[in-house]
């Protein structure tokens, strides 16, 4: 017997959470002496309002549908993988390294091969903290922490003193070659007879990542393999006896996950910059945690949550821009969006379930 | 060790009518979400007396008295203690009101010592040391007067289980509690120490501590009890002097009607041997030895039931047997030689032997509560090829898959979109042995099949098991409750301490004989006829 | 390496170490209690940008410290709200916890003083200056006893001698007060506690608000202490150090010390020299800044001595489904 | 047209760097009553969104101040012929592209010249931000001012970091001086954005001097800091500003002879620099300025003559 509809669940908490969020941070823009309503109107138009805006917010949406997906296959797996960070940066040094050292003539060849080579970096990033809550017990939450750090260090150990042109200042690699750049929306557009702005840097990753997230739901809800890590991560003694391998899935669960967030980089590093600098991630894999709990971990979710962080990343961008109102922001209005809808779930969640109960009690 | 002299029961302390009740409820009510675990339920406990509640497991008995110790909080009713009436609120006030409660789960800091064990909650200052210092003295004081010795400096981890309910009786006498709740104490206890532990509350009783003992053992309450009452899905049915009833007639009361549990069943026929057991041994995660060296053998057609108190390795040989954990010495299948460790030796492998396993706690293993019935029933042969089209999974084969076997073994609701969660526990119990009986085993391993159970769907289940027997296939049945070993079994072993004490014929032996084995006592003669205790 | 180098070095480290040993002192508090907390890092910084502010405005450091133990407590009281009372995941709150103060201190900084997120510079008053202990002028000049005394154990300033006093104060009311014994058990097993009488909720929510105080007092640290003022994200990983050493120290305030003075040895060592060379083996800095984080990941392997956290840690005590 | 500036990552007003490109917009836009759009960099990802809002909305010319834009600039120029940028401490190429490069190594010599007079040890200290061939340069001036004062002084030299990090970090700053201190120095040069500020307090804190450097920074500790090289990144911006969208585009050096680089005196550090010491630094000024006093650039052969 539920308690409550699964609509309720899966769209009115998460609104409600949502709508909390932004009434807080609409405080705290009046506190700070701006004009809430002002700045919203000034966010819709600046990442709606255009297809230049579209193109930045699609393009901050790929990279959390990234995240998001990685950050929600390691939680169907019961695990929480704080590390997309990490492993977002070693994709980076994937696709740097693919694309500077492997012979790519076209970016259709180059795609699936920097592509590869991302997922493959984030994915041996995830393995370490993977093997070892499997095999040891080590609490995946602290070694990926731990990770993102390394991964920091050792990524500008590379980029310093390996991968740095001679002569170059900035601690980043050379421009990727020529034939190894994405087609932007605008490009793939074009063709099309649509107009879309030259300047955005949405790129054909985004397909990518509407692909992904289409796998990542096969994967789950379709595939032995997304049931056994489903099983696993709601009964690890069930797990045991029906014979699914805890060692094994959680290995497979976080190299699922690592490997998403390492496949960011195609949008990041090769889509946009079109090479590896430092921080190239910019706190994408923490914003997948935000994506997966307001997507509630499905994929369609993750979307939808994506899209709104999207937007709420190309609109903080512009407020920044064009008022005083700096970009972290957006770091609170995030922060609020992980607390109300993770940690205070049961707050929001309480009242709406004794709402429905009590209706439910009256007819 | 154990002497096999009851202790004479004493003079009984005539319950004085005209002193108030130590305890009176009144009209409790207590609601788990949906769950209704307590209905408005009314009960009087007189001083110096020892009563006894029983009751099926979920009757709510654990939460009533949870209740009085202030550990939940009533949704209705009133508390009376000595006939004042108290508001509790919390177990602060519970235990000032002089109530004292060993739980069923101990709730003891594992790696404290029996002395911060003891005076955690109950300290005298703001500083430690003085309060250790007394409460040494005092603990050899209880010590002697109740002969409840612990080493007050060993850490609770390393205390056997008896032990660790002595150091839960020493924290609540150190409260001076007058009251004292013993909640199903003998579950994990040998016989010996259950003994021991009925002596230690005969003495209380002599003292004039009242005490209220939950269990649902018919033979404890009959021994020990003044009075007892009867709790029924959350109600309470009845309270009896114990002197003025019979085990048949509280039986009666437990479940609601008469009960006569025996299975229609006709003789066994056993083929040849399917499951053949050597030297098998088994270590825990702490690196204890939990099997100590089993030998078992089982043939086609054959139900074979172990008997034991719980914890005596019954949970351990069905999850090596069943691939959920490893071992040492021989396992053989239809005279195959099977893994006991690494990759080959997981509950994969084994249902690819042709095993079968009913966990003994569905909730935990044998189900994911969140899926939908219908994937459930894919649960451990998920990987069946009948399940799989190309890459992915067949769900509507195994909706329909699920359809068929609800409706066979009369699964209510019977609807495969539900979740495991949303049915009941027998319904439950349904899901999972049809899921694993349908597979057609050649062995079928089966633990506690109907732990909180109806009885409807008790017979239902034990009839399925039958059935597979009458199939031709073996049966490794575990339970602790005897009345089912016996209905079932065609022959009956007897787990103590990690070990195979001896096998039955269930026509030939009786409740006594097997206590006795339970308890690690074999040299009984043959057959054990005469074996008994004085009483 | 000269005597004098080493002990600046050992200055150096003394400093560092004290913002992560309050913070590892305040992890120590609150997880013990089976609250765990990934938190301490935005508490920190809270804490440091609001003393940093009011200590500015008001040019007295003490208010400054006031407020940022306030700022950190306030925190406290929305991680306890969250895994205490509402028992939500405490990961979850404690990441927020970090991101919301992330965001907030520049967000307030920049509206109040409009210097890009920081606070202006503190001068003065405003500050904490070094305290020079008794006789540390005089023994300056005697030869080894001297540098140590006079440069290396005296003038810190007042908090890193309280971050100090506050190892021996942390174990004495763990292991010999009744607070620290019900402190201990809660994070054991709150049941056992819940039985016994002792509030859970409360016992948590005491632990919490420690771990608060404490945190301001590390955040406090670095803003008036280590620096003068606030810049933005200016723990720089810390308190993810200061939980690393946690974990390093198995939960226990002596090995507390070790590990967060290690730590700041690291840091220091790190601060000074780019590369070290060891005949011929350069280590680069950036394996020097991660290496708190390499022996953190190896001790949680369990391949140095394992570490085991409190057995309800991380856990919401539910009663009740 | 509104003409934009941005900031690099250490922030608009990190008393340095940054703050002179403002103080240079400020001015501008004091003068003319107009007004003009800025932004701070809060990432590195940000540049080439930063370069493009602006040329998108029609903002000319857009100044950039920073090396680090280099990458992004290329990358944007072309797509925006109409508009003109300007970028500080680079050469970047483009034909709507102004590059403006200082002669650091002069300003450096000149207060490593009054550091050497003014230490009383004979140690002077410099810390550099990120460690790169432009804050070589910083050090190499700096040193063979030292040593043309004083050939027996040591320099002992420092870099912060390897990455943007290294300009925003006064803790290591801090730190660093102190060691320096702890070695003898009694002047320390810094040349490191908002880590210097750790610097300069370093040095106030323990009594000796700090010099600052890009922005006037003399009144941060007065008493305790020097002089600061200065680096007129405002006359550049402001400069840039005033020439509007018909600026002129190409490579643009501002050194001491076009008054783009000097040192700063005023009413903070008056009682500390002697009239003999500044008599020196303008001689040795002016033979720069002339010609005459050759001051050798680190980042013309990547390397220096002295250590
Ligand atoms: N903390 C709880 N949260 C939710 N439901 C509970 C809780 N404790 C008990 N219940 C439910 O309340 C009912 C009564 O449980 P209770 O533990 O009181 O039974 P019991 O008579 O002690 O059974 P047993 O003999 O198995 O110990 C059961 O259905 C149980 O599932
Ligand atoms: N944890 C739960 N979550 C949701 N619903 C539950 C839960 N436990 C019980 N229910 C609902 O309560 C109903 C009664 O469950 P309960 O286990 O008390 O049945 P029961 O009367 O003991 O039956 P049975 O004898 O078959 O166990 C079930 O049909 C189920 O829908
Ligand atoms: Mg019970
Ligand atoms: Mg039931």
């Amino acid at each position: 017997m539920d308690k409550m509809p699964r609509w309720a669940d899966v769209f009115l908490i998460p609104l409600i959470s949502l709508l909390l969020a932004a009434g807080l941070s609409a405080l705290v823009i009046l506190a700070i002496g701006e004009n809430p309503w002002a700045a919203l109107k000034m966010m819709v138009s600046g990442a709606l309002g255009s297809t230049y805006g579209w193109g930045y917010t699609l393009y901050y949406t790929t990279n959390f549908i990234f995240t998001g997906l990685a950050v929600s296959v390691a939680y169907h797996a019961r695990m929480f993988n704080i590390g997309g960070e990490g492993q977002a940066m070693l994709g980076g040094l994937g696709v740097a390294l693919a694309c500077l050292y492997l012979p790519l003539p076209h970016w259709l060849i180059a795609l699936p091969v920097a592509a590869a080579a991302a997922a493959i970096f984030g994915a041996a990033w995830a393995l370490i903290p993977g093997y070892l809550q499997a095999k040891r017990g080590s609490h995946i939450v602290i070694t990926t922490i731990m990770f993102n750090f390394i991964a920091a260090a050792l990524l500008n150990y590379i980029l310093v003193n390996l991968l740095r042109p001679q002569g170059s200042m900035d601690p980043a690699t050379a421009k990727f070659p020529e034939a190894t750049h994405l087609p932007t929306l605008h490009d793939l557009l074009a063709p099309l007879g649509i107009a879309f702005s030259k300047a955005a840097p949405a790129n054909v990753t985004f397909l990518v990542g509407l692909l992904a997230c289409f796998v990542v739901w096969l994967l789950l809800w379709r595939t032995k393999l997304g049931y056994e890590i489903r099983a696993f991560g709601h009964s690890e003694p069930a797990a045991v006896y029906a014979g699914i391998n805890p060692v094994r899935i959680t290995v497979i669960a976080m190299l699922i996950s690592g490997g998403l967030a390492g496949l960011m980089a195609i949008n990041n590093v090769m889509g946009e910059a079109e090479r590896l600098v430092m921080n190239a991630v910019e706190g994408a894999g923490f914003i997948g945690i935000a994506v997966a709990l307001m997507g509630r971990n499905h994929p369609a979710g993750v979307l939808i949550a994506a899209l709104l962080f999207g937007f709420l990343y190309q609109g903080g961008a512009e407020l920044a821009l064009w008022t005083s109102i700096p970009r972290e922001l957006i770091v609170v209005i995030q922060a609020l969006v992980i607390l109300f809808t993770g940690a205070l779930d049961d707050m929001v969640r309480m009242p709406v379930e004794r709402l429905f109960t009590r209706r439910k009690g009256e007819a | 060790m154990v002497d096999n002299q009851q202790t004479g029961r004493p003079e009984m302390v005539a319950p004085d009518a005209s002193r108030a009740p130590a305890i009176e409820l009144r009209g409790i009510s207590k609601a788990f979400g949906p769950v209704q675990a307590n209905k408005d339920i009314s009960i009087r406990v007189m001083p110096g007396t020892i009563h006894g509640i029983i009751g099926e497991n979920g009757a709510g008995k654990s939460t009533l008295m949870s209740i009085l110790y202030g550990f939940y909080k009533a949704d209705k009713g009133e508390i009376f203690v000595n006939g004042d009436k108290k508001n509790i609120t919390d177990s602060q006030t519970a235990i000032a009101a002089g109530i004292g409660m060993v739980f069923q789960h101990f709730k003891l800091v594992q790696n404290f010592t029996v002395l911060e064990n003891v005076i955690l909650g109950a300290e005298d200052g703001a500083l430690l040391r003085p309060s250790l210092a007394k409460a040494r003295k005092e603990l050899t004081a209880l010590a002697k007067e109740y002969e409840l010795n612990v080493n007050p400096d060993a850490v609770v981890e390393d205390l056997s289980v008896g032990h660790q309910q002595r150091v839960e009786i020493l924290k609540a006498l150190y409260r001076q509690a007058e009251i004292l709740i013993l909640d199903e104490p003998t579950g994990v206890l040998t016989p010996a120490e259950a003994d021991h532990l009925f002596r230690i509350l005969e003495n209380l009783r002599r003292e004039g501590k009242t005490i209220i003992l939950i269990t649902h053992k018919l033979r404890e309450i009959m021994e020990i009890t003044d009075t007892v009452s009867v709790m029924r899905r959350g109600q309470m049915t009845a309270t009896v002097k114990t002197s003025e009833t019979s085990p048949e007639q509280l039986a009666e009361l437990m479940v609601g009607r008469k009960v006569l549990l025996r299975v229609d069943k006709t003789a066994a026929n056993p083929g040849d041997t399917v499951l053949e057991v050597r030297g098998l041994r088994v270590r825990d995660e702490a690196g204890v030895e939990r099997l100590k060296g089993i030998d078992l053998d089982i043939r086609a057609g054959e139900v074979l039931g172990i008997a034991g108190v719980a914890g005596n390795g019954q949970s351990e040989l069905l999850q090596v047997l069943g691939g959920m954990r490893s071992g040492k010495g021989s396992i053989r299948v239809n005279g195959q030689e099977l893994d006991l460790t690494g990759l080959k030796s997981d509950a994969r492998s084994r249902r690819k032997r042709g095993i079968a396993h009913v966990p003994e706690d569905r909730q935990r293993e044998g189900l994911i509560m969140d899926f939908h019935a219908w994937e459930n029933v894919a649960f451990g042969y998920h990987d069946d090829p009948k399940y799989q089209r190309g890459l992915f999974m067949d769900n509507d084969a195994l909706r329909q898959d699920t359809q068929a076997k609800m409706a066979k073994f009369d699964v209510r609701p019977p609807d495969c979109w539900l979740s495991a969660k949303s049915f009941s526990g027998g319904n439950q119990q349904k899901i999972v042995v049809a899921r694993e009986i349908e597979r057609n085993p050649d062995l079928l391993l089966i633990g506690q099949p109907t732990r909180g159970v109806d009885i409807g769907a008790i017979e239902f289940i034990h009839e399925q098991i039958i059935a597979l027997r009458d199939q031709g296939k073996a049966i490794l049945l575990v339970s602790v409750e005897l009345d089912e070993i016996f209905a079932l079994s065609d022959r009956i072993a007897v787990m103590f301490d990690g070990q195979i004490m001896g096998v039955r014929d269930p026509a030939q032996t009786n409740e006594k004989e097997l206590g006795l084995m339970m308890a690690g006592i074999t040299d009984t003669g043959p057959q054990g006829q005469e074996a008994s205790r004085n009483g | 390496m000269d005597f004098l180098t080493i002990i600046q070095i050992l200055d150096s480290t003394v400093r560092l170490a004290t913002p992560l040993l309050l913070a590892c002192l305040a992890g120590l508090y609150s997880e013990r209690a089976g609250v765990f907390d990934i938190g301490l890092e935005g508490k920190m910084l809270a804490a440091a940008f609001m003393s940093a502010a009011v200590a500015y405005v008001s040019g007295s450091v003490w208010l400054g410290l006031l407020a940022g133990v306030g700022a950190s407590l306030a925190l406290s009281v929305i991680h306890g709200l969250a895994s205490i009372t509402f028992r939500g995941n405490q990961l979850i709150s404690a990441v927020a916890i970090n991101f919301l103060a992330a965001g907030l201190t520049v967000l307030i900084a920049q509206s109040w003083f409009q210097q890009g997120g920081r606070t202006p510079s503190l001068i003065g008053g405003a500050r904490f200056e070094p305290i020079t202990l008794p006789f540390a002028d005089s023994l300056a000049g005697v030869p080894f006893i001297g540098p140590i005394y006079s440069d290396l154990i005296s003038g810190h300033s007042a908090l890193v001698y309280i971050a100090l006093a506050m190892v021996p104060l942390t174990w004495w009311i763990l292991y010999r007060t009744r607070f620290g014994l019900r402190l201990r058990a809660v994070g054991e097993n709150p049941a056992a506690v819940d039985t016994a009488g002792v509030s859970v909720t409360g016992l948590r929510y005491a632990a919490v608000a420690i771990c608060g105080v404490l945190c301001g007092l590390a955040g406090a640290y670095l803003a008036t202490g280590l620096q003068a003022g606030f810049v933005k994200d200016m723990t720089a990983g810390r308190g993810y150090i200061a939980l690393a050493a946690l974990i390093f120290a198995k939960w226990r305030p002596w090995y507390a010390l070790g590990a967060t003075l290690l730590f700041g040895l690291l840091q220091a060592v790190a601060l000074r020299y780019q590369n070290i060379d060891l005949g011929g083996v350069v280590i680069p800095v950036q394996f020097m800044d991660a290496l708190p984080y390499i022996l953190t990941v190896i001790i949680l392997a369990g391949f140095v001595g394992k570490a085991i956290p409190p057995r309800a840690g991380g856990e919401p005590y539910v009663k009740e489904r | 047209a509104e003409p934009a500036l941005i900031f690099d990552l250490g922030g608009k007003f990190d008393k340095s760097f940054n703050e002179a490109a403002f103080a240079g917009a400020q001015k501008w836009a004091e003068e003319t009553g107009e007004s003009f759009r800025e932004i701070e960099l809060q990432s590195e990802a940000q540049r080439e969104q930063a370069l493009r809002r602006f040329a998108e909305s029609g903002a000319n010319p857009v100044v950039m101040a920073g090396f680090a834009f280099g990458s992004a600039l290329e990358e944007v120029a072309a797509d925006y012929p109409d508009t003109k940028f300007v970028i500080i401490d680079m050469v970047t190429p483009g034909d709507n592209v102004r590059s403006v490069v200082f002669n650091e190594h002069e300003g450096s010599y000149l207060v490593g010249m009054m550091a050497a007079q003014k230490s009383a040890s004979g140690v002077v200290g410099f810390v550099g931000g990120m460690d790169i061939p432009l804050i070589r340069k910083f050090a190499c001036g700096y040193v063979q001012g030292v040593k043309a004062v004083n050939p027996d002084a040591t320099v002992i030299q420092n870099m912060t970091g390897t990455t943007p990090a290294a300009w925003g970090d006064p803790v290591k700053g801090g730190e660093l001086t102190k060691a320096q201190i702890a070695q003898g120095a009694d002047v320390v040069y810094h040349a490191a954005g908002g880590t210097g500020v750790g610097v300069l307090q370093a040095a106030a804190d323990a009594g000796i001097y700090g010099i600052g450097v890009d922005s006037n920074q003399n009144y941060m500790f007065p008493g305790h800091v020097l002089t600061s090289m200065l680096k007129r990144v405002d006359n550049a911006v402001y400069e840039a500003f005033k020439d509007g969208p018909e600026l002129a585009t190409g490579f643009q050096v501002m050194g001491i002879a076009n008054g783009g680089i000097g040192y700063a005196m005023d009413e903070f550090n008056a009682d500390l620099v002697t009239d003999e010491m500044k008599a020196s630094v303008d001689e040795a000024a002016a033979k720069i300025a002339s010609g005459e006093l050759l001051v050798h650039d680190y980042m013309a052969d990547s390397a220096c003559p002295v250590e």
